[in-house]
């Protein structure tokens, strides 16, 4: 059992670079395709095999440390984005079956996981001693607490409804009615606040780079600089499971399809998120600084608390409450 | 939890709700108030509420316990006494504050009536608690407001870093406190005191006895920390220099009878038992002696070099700190009388001290010795009822300070710990030194300036009441004596129903 | 004291003291302030660790570390807010230069 | 209907005082003239006790009794503390006395030139407290007397003392504040032993623990030497006796010259009447004990006192110095533990109290006059100033103790019981007689006879209203001295009762 | 599976975080080629020479969010679990649960309005 899970985790771990692999390209089709280009089409047939070639080009690039960085923590710091990026998939319930680590806590363990990654980011700007990047490491790492906020709010609609902080408990409790109708609100802000969370455009600032060169990641190149995007893009696959499972219901199927197997229902939801995150990219403009700080905590953290209050006080409500 | 939270008797609570009550509207109106509108009369709700609370506790003074909350709650005569103490020390620092307060260089002033509020519900709530956890959150709220309110006049230095220093040794005495109390509950299992207090004899019989012993030395320490006694007292003088006058009085007074309340309860309530196998005896009364002789030792020994009045203060405190402890060390049979006694003169005296000093310090605008040359030319009615207050802190009659030294001093003599004794009395001769430095500036000094002093109202009234207690109680402490008398304090030691479960 | 529990203790012991090691002897300012929350944290250790192993188990330690953890934040939101006050009027977070005051 | 009559005594200044209240502090004659009629009632009503007293009764006089603090103790009836007055044949001297010199040192304090309201206020308000030292029936109250007369005389030394004032003053301020310090020590033992403070019941309890034979082995042994020997030190202090005398002299030469009248003549005394009455009369096996020490202690401060008098070349320290050997003179008396040592020790206590009051009335006078005190620049005054020179002579005869002046009456019943104990000491004690009559003639003459010098030329004789206290007060010394029995008849029945509770 | 189990597995995937960049990292520095010069390890900065060293003090702003932060991360510790038993607490104590949920938000608004009141939420 142990040893099979062990492997499973194995096999995950591949899966996800396979969904990288893909998804990196997948996001530059769709907006190229969106802004009416091609995107990505001579390496292999529609240039299927474009990233593959971009991580071989990356693994052998030299190596080169500035000398004025602190080595030991510019090493570590892309270990230290991708460790937690992967270790948060452990608790994802895929099927009512398929889960590695089942544990009770699951929602506040990728929390908590989560926020890791944060530091990886500051350390590594820092660590680079640039200007650039130590900015780029500041920006970002006050762009992430400020919408840590309102995530870890807005989910505080499910628990209460679902009664638990286990995520299978969580996707069992959506069997009647998804949460992205009774928690609507939660889903926003936590739609918001999730794809700032992930660094992503329209909320790309710490690697914005008109403003900023490169942000954090300036001084690293090679497989050094692919170990942060790969973390990027396995949070996107971790926040997008994560959607799922808390506000679409995870692997519960629609209109009663049940013949369907769960696992198709999950990844068909799965896939419709992640969508949604590269369409954002190919269609907003990138917000200012000052912008995205007031928007995190004069409108997400104020409607996650209105949020909670609706949660507790629509629970009251007839007919409606037992939604809540 | 069936016993429903809404179907217990809040009204024991009173006093905390209407200062939670206070302090929530408070912060409320000072975020909706226009930022040019004068704070002050936020200033008289918050001294109405803590009036109110006051008027509460002195009404229903010496009622029989109240246990709430399974227990972690209760109203007994320490709760009561000390309740009554802390809110009438807090009403005159408030009324200090209105009248004197917005010279002191106090923007924020909305905040500091919130802070004060939030202070003394923090403390309030630690003089009812009978459990670790709500002492424990009642301190920090205590703490962590005196931090604020400790650099409030953020735009000086000297405010900033007295501020810091405060933070960072509470911070510290915090962690040792909750260390001792970690190990308490793991050889407990429960943070109820009297539960505790049961099971920690078992605890010291069955092998664990330097567990037991490793909690009491670890919140001794933080505890040392919150009283300012020596050695742990390095903090004081920086604070109560760099803080505004108005809350140096109240870190003084309020701060501290609010940590001998909580002091005493925990050292009492959860040792007690011990004394049956001459623990008390032979670790815990040599323990806090040590630390009650070696904080009047180095409080007036350092106080003799000081120039600046509220460092002078602090040092002053801080031996006052070691007179105080000396009853609960010797478990004198007077304890929490003499005790309270003390803190209710020291409170009266120091409030009228700190007044005075306000007065001057804004005329002379700086904090010297000098500063109070030449008083009795300039405004004779203060320099006398400085001199009294002054003669009160020196434990000379016929004040209070006197009487409840006396009083403080029999509990050492009964219990046979006379070298204590002996300390106490020899430091106090000492101490008159640098008390009457302030007489010899008062009086024998020439004046800088041929002005009265402009004293605001509210400061007199302040000092009047200071006065007139200091003197009153070391005339006539009857009245007082025959209400803490007449309280049944061994309900302090023991549950006087059932213990609650863990 | 039990088996188990004695790694803990010894643990959060080792990080206590490490804490006020650093309270003591660190210069700047905010490692002072993490020193701290270090030695807060070794309590919080002490108490999960007897709330399993300790002489009476129960689930009180748990809800004591939660009070500790909020405390120890808002004992560094107003650290932190002090420490910007104080660099704000003088440009230093280095505490030794914290000494004006002397006597 | 007297009983409040102690009472009336101790308060009566208060009325001075609040007369002074409202006169403006510029009205510098005035204020003087009214602080001088503020020390009249007391002396009044002081005399009236003194004729109201009967000798022969063996209680305590005029006696005043209203409970005032009651301290709660769990399981006891607690401790109460009364406001209790009254006099006996040891606090009447002394009482009549205090007024006597309060009265006269009024009168010298007419040399105080700046904040003379101030002045009569603290003035009055030591008056008052010293009354209060010596009628006090309660130890508590006793003491509060005690602390007052400190602060009272801290801030008259303080303020309008000499160039060192404020040295003086500490010094004053720490000595005195040991000796209280210690005596709280001691009643609160008192009080934890003996359950009450109230002399007249403390005086009964210790004589039942004395009487048990079996007390010395008892658990208390320990506490009632501890606080016998807080009493003991405390009022040596007071006194002063060797070694705590340094502050004593401090004072006498800083002070003014009319604190220093009420402060030789009286404070010193309460020192003496503490000892007698705290440490005689509640310890007598103790003291019995102790009695060969204090008769050795009385013998050094004898001697050393009047060795060092011997070389001073400033007035006031001859006389300060004078006073610890004339304490001794005391201690000589006490130690002897008899009826003639202990009248000798009250009878002391008295005469050198107008004595010392009569010097430094003179040399207040003198100083104001020469601006000095200095012995050797005094040269030749008789010739300008035949009358204070003449007082002066006088004066150095009473302390020298010449036959027919008080002085001689208090050391001879002071010898005298001393020589039926310890002949030895005694004998050498006598020595320190002769040399008083060497250091006193040696000062006095120095000062008024040798060569004239020329810039006393413009100097004035003493004005009536100096000459008229001088004259009192060497009328007291001669009164006492002619006619001891006036001031031994109301003291005979309390100190023989003291005598029998010796059990000599 | 057990309770232990789960946390096992928690384990698993954080070495295989861990091991992944490990295993690639080594096994890039055996196909990478390596020629280090000197102006490889400067830092960057637009093609300019790097004006001295960037380890500054940081904007004090930074902190001022660290603060908020840490204030309303650690509220969620209590809301959390009480989310969790929401629903029992309501069942078993009634409305006062209610009430004093909705107090404890509303101290949170209260709270951020006045951070709001008070510029802080403003970058500068």
């Amino acid at each position: 059992m142990e040893i099979g899970k062990t492997i499973g985790a194995v096999v995950m771990l591949f899966i996800l670079l396979g969904f990288v692999t893909m998804a990196v390209l997948f996001e530059r089709k769709v907006i190229g395709w969106m802004q009416s280009r091609v995107g990505p089409n001579r390496v292999g047939p529609w240039g299927i095999l474009q990233t593959v070639a971009d991580v071989l080009k990356m693994l052998f690039k030299e190596d080169t440390v500035p000398h004025k960085a602190d080595h030991t923590l510019f090493k570590a710091a892309p270990i230290l984005a991708f460790m937690p990026a992967f270790a948060v998939v452990a608790v994802i319930p895929f099927t009512p079956s398929l889960v590695f680590s089942d544990i009770a806590v699951g929602l506040l363990y990728y929390m908590a996981v989560s926020s890791i990654t944060t530091i990886a980011v500051m350390v590594g700007g820092w660590s680079s001693n640039n200007k650039y990047a130590l900015l780029g490491g500041m920006r970002s790492a006050a762009q992430m607490i400020s919408y840590e906020i309102p995530l870890v709010m807005s989910v505080v609609g499910v628990i209460m409804a679902a009664g638990s902080l286990n995520l299978k408990e969580i996707v069992a409790a959506q069997a009647d009615m998804w949460f992205i109708v009774p928690q609507f609100l939660g889903f926003l802000v936590f739609l918001v606040a999730s794809v700032s969370e992930l660094n992503r455009t329209p909320f790309d600032l710490p690697e914005a780079e008109s403003e900023l060169v490169a942000g954090y990641h300036v001084e690293y190149s090679g497989f050094r600089f692919a170990f942060f995007m790969l973390a990027e893009y396995v949070y996107v696959f971790a926040m997008s499971a994560l959607t799922t499972v808390l506000f679409l219901g995870g692997w519960n199927p629609v209109f009663g399809l049940t013949f369907i197997p769960p696992i198709v229902w999950f990844v068909i939801k799965f896939v419709i998120v992640v969508f949604f995150l590269f369409w954002l990219r190919a269609t907003f403009p990138r917000v200012r600084m000052d912008q995205l700080m007031q928007l995190g905590w004069k409108v997400l953290l104020p409607l996650a608390l209105l949020n909670i209050f609706l949660s507790a006080l629509l629970r009251e409500v007839p007919f409606i409450g037992r939604f809540y | 939890m069936e016993k429903a939270l809404a179907h217990i008797d809040w009204s024991a609570m009173t006093p905390e709700l209407i200062l939670v009550t206070a302090a929530a509207l408070l912060i409320v109106l000072e975020l909706l108030l226009p930022d040019e509108t004068s704070r002050d009369w936020l200033g008289w709700l918050a001294l109405l509420a803590v009036v109110g609370a006051g008027t509460y506790v002195a009404v229903h003074f010496g009622a029989a316990t109240v246990d709430l909350l399974q227990g972690s709650y209760r109203t007994d005569p320490v709760a009561q006494s000390f309740k009554l103490v802390l809110l009438g020390g807090t009403a005159l620092i408030l009324l200090l504050s209105l009248s004197g307060g917005n010279r002191e260089g106090i923007r924020a002033r909305g905040e500091y009536y919130f802070l004060l509020l939030a202070a003394v519900l923090g403390a309030s709530v630690m003089t009812s608690s009978a459990d670790l956890v709500t002492l424990f959150v009642g301190l920090e709220l205590l703490s962590i407001s005196s931090y604020i309110l400790a650099g409030i006049r953020k735009q000086r230095t000297d405010a900033n870093e007295a501020a810091w220093k405060y933070v960072v040794l509470g911070g510290v005495s915090s962690a040792f406190i909750l260390y001792g109390m970690s190990f308490v509950y793991g050889l407990t299992g429960s943070t109820n005191l009297f539960v505790v207090q049961q099971r920690i004899v078992e605890a010291y019989q069955t092998g664990y006895a330097p567990f037991v012993l490793l909690s009491l030395f670890l919140m001794m320490l933080g505890f040392g920390f919150k009283i300012a006694a020596a050695p742990f007292h390095m903090w004081a003088p920086d604070v109560y220099q760099g803080s505004p006058t108005s809350v140096t009085a109240f870190l003084a007074v309020v701060s501290k009878t609010a940590a001998f309340a909580l002091v005493t309860r925990v050292v009492l309530v959860v040792y007690l038992q011990l004394i049956q196998l001459r623990v008390w005896e032979e670790i815990i009364t040599p323990l806090l002696l040590v630390i009650a002789g070696a904080s009047m030792i180095v409080g007036n020994a350092v106080a003799l070099r000081q120039t600046n009045v509220k460092r002078l203060m602090a040092y002053s405190g801080i031996a006052q700190a070691g007179y105080v402890l000396v009853p609960l060390a010797s478990l004198g049979m007077t304890l929490f009388e003499s005790t309270l006694f003390y803190l209710l003169a020291y409170l009266l005296m120091t409030v009228g001290v700190f007044a005075v000093i306000m007065v001057v310090e804004r005329d002379a605008e700086h904090g010297e010795f000098s500063a109070f040359a030449g008083l009795y030319r300039r405004s004779p009615l203060v320099a006398l009822t400085m001199t009294l207050l002054v003669l009160s802190l020196a434990g000379i009659p016929v004040t209070a300070g006197f009487f409840g030294k006396f009083y403080l001093l029999i509990n050492a003599i009964a219990t046979q710990h006379f070298w204590i004794a002996a300390v106490m009395v020899v430091t106090t001769v000492v101490s008159y030194f640098y008390y009457f430095e302030f007489i010899r500036q008062m009086y024998f000094r020439p004046a800088p300036k041929g002005n009265p002093l402009a004293i605001p109202i509210g400061t007199a009234i302040v000092i009047g009441i200071g006065v007139i207690g200091t003197v009153g109680l070391g005339l006539f402490p009857n009245a007082v004596l025959h209400a803490l008398g007449q309280l049944k304090w061994v309900e302090v030691l023991s549950v006087p129903q059932a213990p609650p479960g863990p | 004291m039990l088996m188990p529990v004695t790694s803990y203790l010894a643990l959060s012991a080792i990080l206590f003291c490490i804490g006020l090691y650093g309270v003591l002897t660190k210069r700047n300012a905010v490692m002072v302030l993490f020193s701290i929350e270090l030695m807060l944290n070794a309590v919080n250790v002490n108490l999960v660790a007897f709330s399993k192993y300790g002489l009476y188990a129960n689930l009180t330690g748990h809800i004591f570390s939660l009070f500790t953890i909020t405390v120890a934040a808002a004992e560094a939101a107003v650290g932190i807010a002090i420490l910007i006050a104080l660099y704000r009027n003088k440009a230093t977070t280095e505490a030794d230069k914290i000494n004006s005051m002397k006597g | 209907m007297w009983n409040g009559l102690p009472t009336w005594v101790t308060f009566s200044p208060i009325l001075g005082m609040l007369v002074l209240l409202f006169i403006p502090r510029q009205r510098n004659r005035w204020l003087k003239w009214v602080g001088m009629a503020g020390t009249l009632p007391p002396l009044i009503l002081a005399i009236t006790m003194f004729v109201l007293f009967d000798p022969q009764s063996r209680g305590v006089q005029f006696a005043q009794h209203v409970s005032w603090i009651h301290i709660p103790i769990p399981q006891s009836p607690g401790w109460k503390l009364s406001y209790a007055m009254g006099a006996d044949g040891l606090s009447l001297p002394l009482v009549l006395m205090t007024t006597i010199i309060a009265a006269l040192a009024a009168v010298g304090s007419m040399y105080i030139k700046e904040r003379v309201k101030s002045y009569f206020l603290l003035f009055l308000l030591l008056e008052t407290a010293m009354l209060g030292v010596f009628l006090a029936r309660d130890l508590f109250l006793f003491f509060l007397f005690f602390e007052v007369t400190l602060v009272a005389t801290y801030f008259l030394v303080g303020i309008w003392g000499y160039m060192e004032r404020e040295r003086a003053a500490n010094q004053f301020l720490l000595y005195n504040g040991l000796g209280s310090a210690l005596m709280l020590l001691a009643f609160g033992g008192l009080l934890l032993v003996f359950g009450t403070l109230n002399l007249d019941q403390l005086l009964v309890r210790t004589s039942q623990l004395f009487a048990d034979p079996e007390w010395m082995q008892g658990p208390l042994r320990q506490v009632i030497w501890g606080i016998f020997l807080c009493i003991l030190i405390a009022f040596g202090i007071k006194l002063p006796a060797f070694p705590f005398h340094t502050w004593m002299l401090r004072v006498h030469v800083e002070a003014p010259p009319a604190v220093v009248m009420i402060h030789s003549g009286v404070l010193l005394k309460m020192g003496a009447y503490g000892l007698i009455r705290f440490g005689v009369d509640l310890f007598p096996p103790l003291v019995q004990q102790m009695a060969t020490f204090l008769a050795v202690l009385g013998l050094v401060n004898i001697l050393y006192g009047a060795a060092l008098a011997f070389v001073q070349r400033d007035l006031k320290r001859v006389l300060a110095y004078s006073s610890v050997s004339h304490m001794g003179i005391i201690l000589f008396g006490i130690a002897a533990l008899n009826f003639s040592g202990l009248q000798g020790a009250v009878f002391q206590a008295v005469s050198h109290g107008f004595i010392s009051a009569l010097m430094f009335l003179i040399i207040a006078v003198l100083y104001e006059r020469t601006g000095t005190t200095m012995i050797d620049e005094m040269s030749g005054l008789a010739k300008a100033m035949p009358v204070l020179s003449g007082v002066l002579l006088a004066g150095g005869l009473a302390l020298l103790g010449l036959p027919g002046m008080s002085g001689f009456v208090s050391e001879f019943l002071a010898f005298l019981g001393m020589f039926k104990q310890y002949p030895v000491i005694a004998g050498i004690g006598a020595l320190g007689l002769i040399l008083a009559a060497a250091y006193t003639l040696r000062a006095v003459m120095a000062a008024t006879f040798g060569p004239f010098l020329d810039r006393w030329e413009r100097l004035t004789d003493t004005k009536a209203v100096e000459t008229v206290p001088m004259l009192v007060l060497l009328g007291l010394i001669i009164a006492i001295g002619v006619y001891p029995q006036m001031l031994g008849e109301p003291m005979q029945t309390t100190l023989q009762m003291i005598v029998t509770r010796i059990g000599g | 599976m057990g309770y232990s189990a789960n946390y096992v597995m928690l384990a698993v995937f954080f070495l295989l975080g861990l091991g992944l960049p490990l295993v690639a990292f080594t096994a890039g520095s055996l196909l990478r080629p390596r020629k280090p010069t000197p102006a490889k390890g400067i830092s960057y900065e637009s093609g300019a020479d790097p004006v001295g060293d960037s380890w500054i003090q940081f904007n004090v702003r930074y902190y001022l969010f660290a603060l908020l932060f840490v204030v309303f991360d650690v509220e969620t510790i209590f809301l959390y679990p009480w989310a969790t038993v929401y629903h029992e607490l309501r069942s078993g104590v009634g409305l006062f649960t209610l009430v004093e949920m909705l107090v404890f938000v509303l101290l949170l608004l209260v709270g951020l309005c006045y951070a709001w009141k008070k510029k802080v939420l403003e970058w500068k």
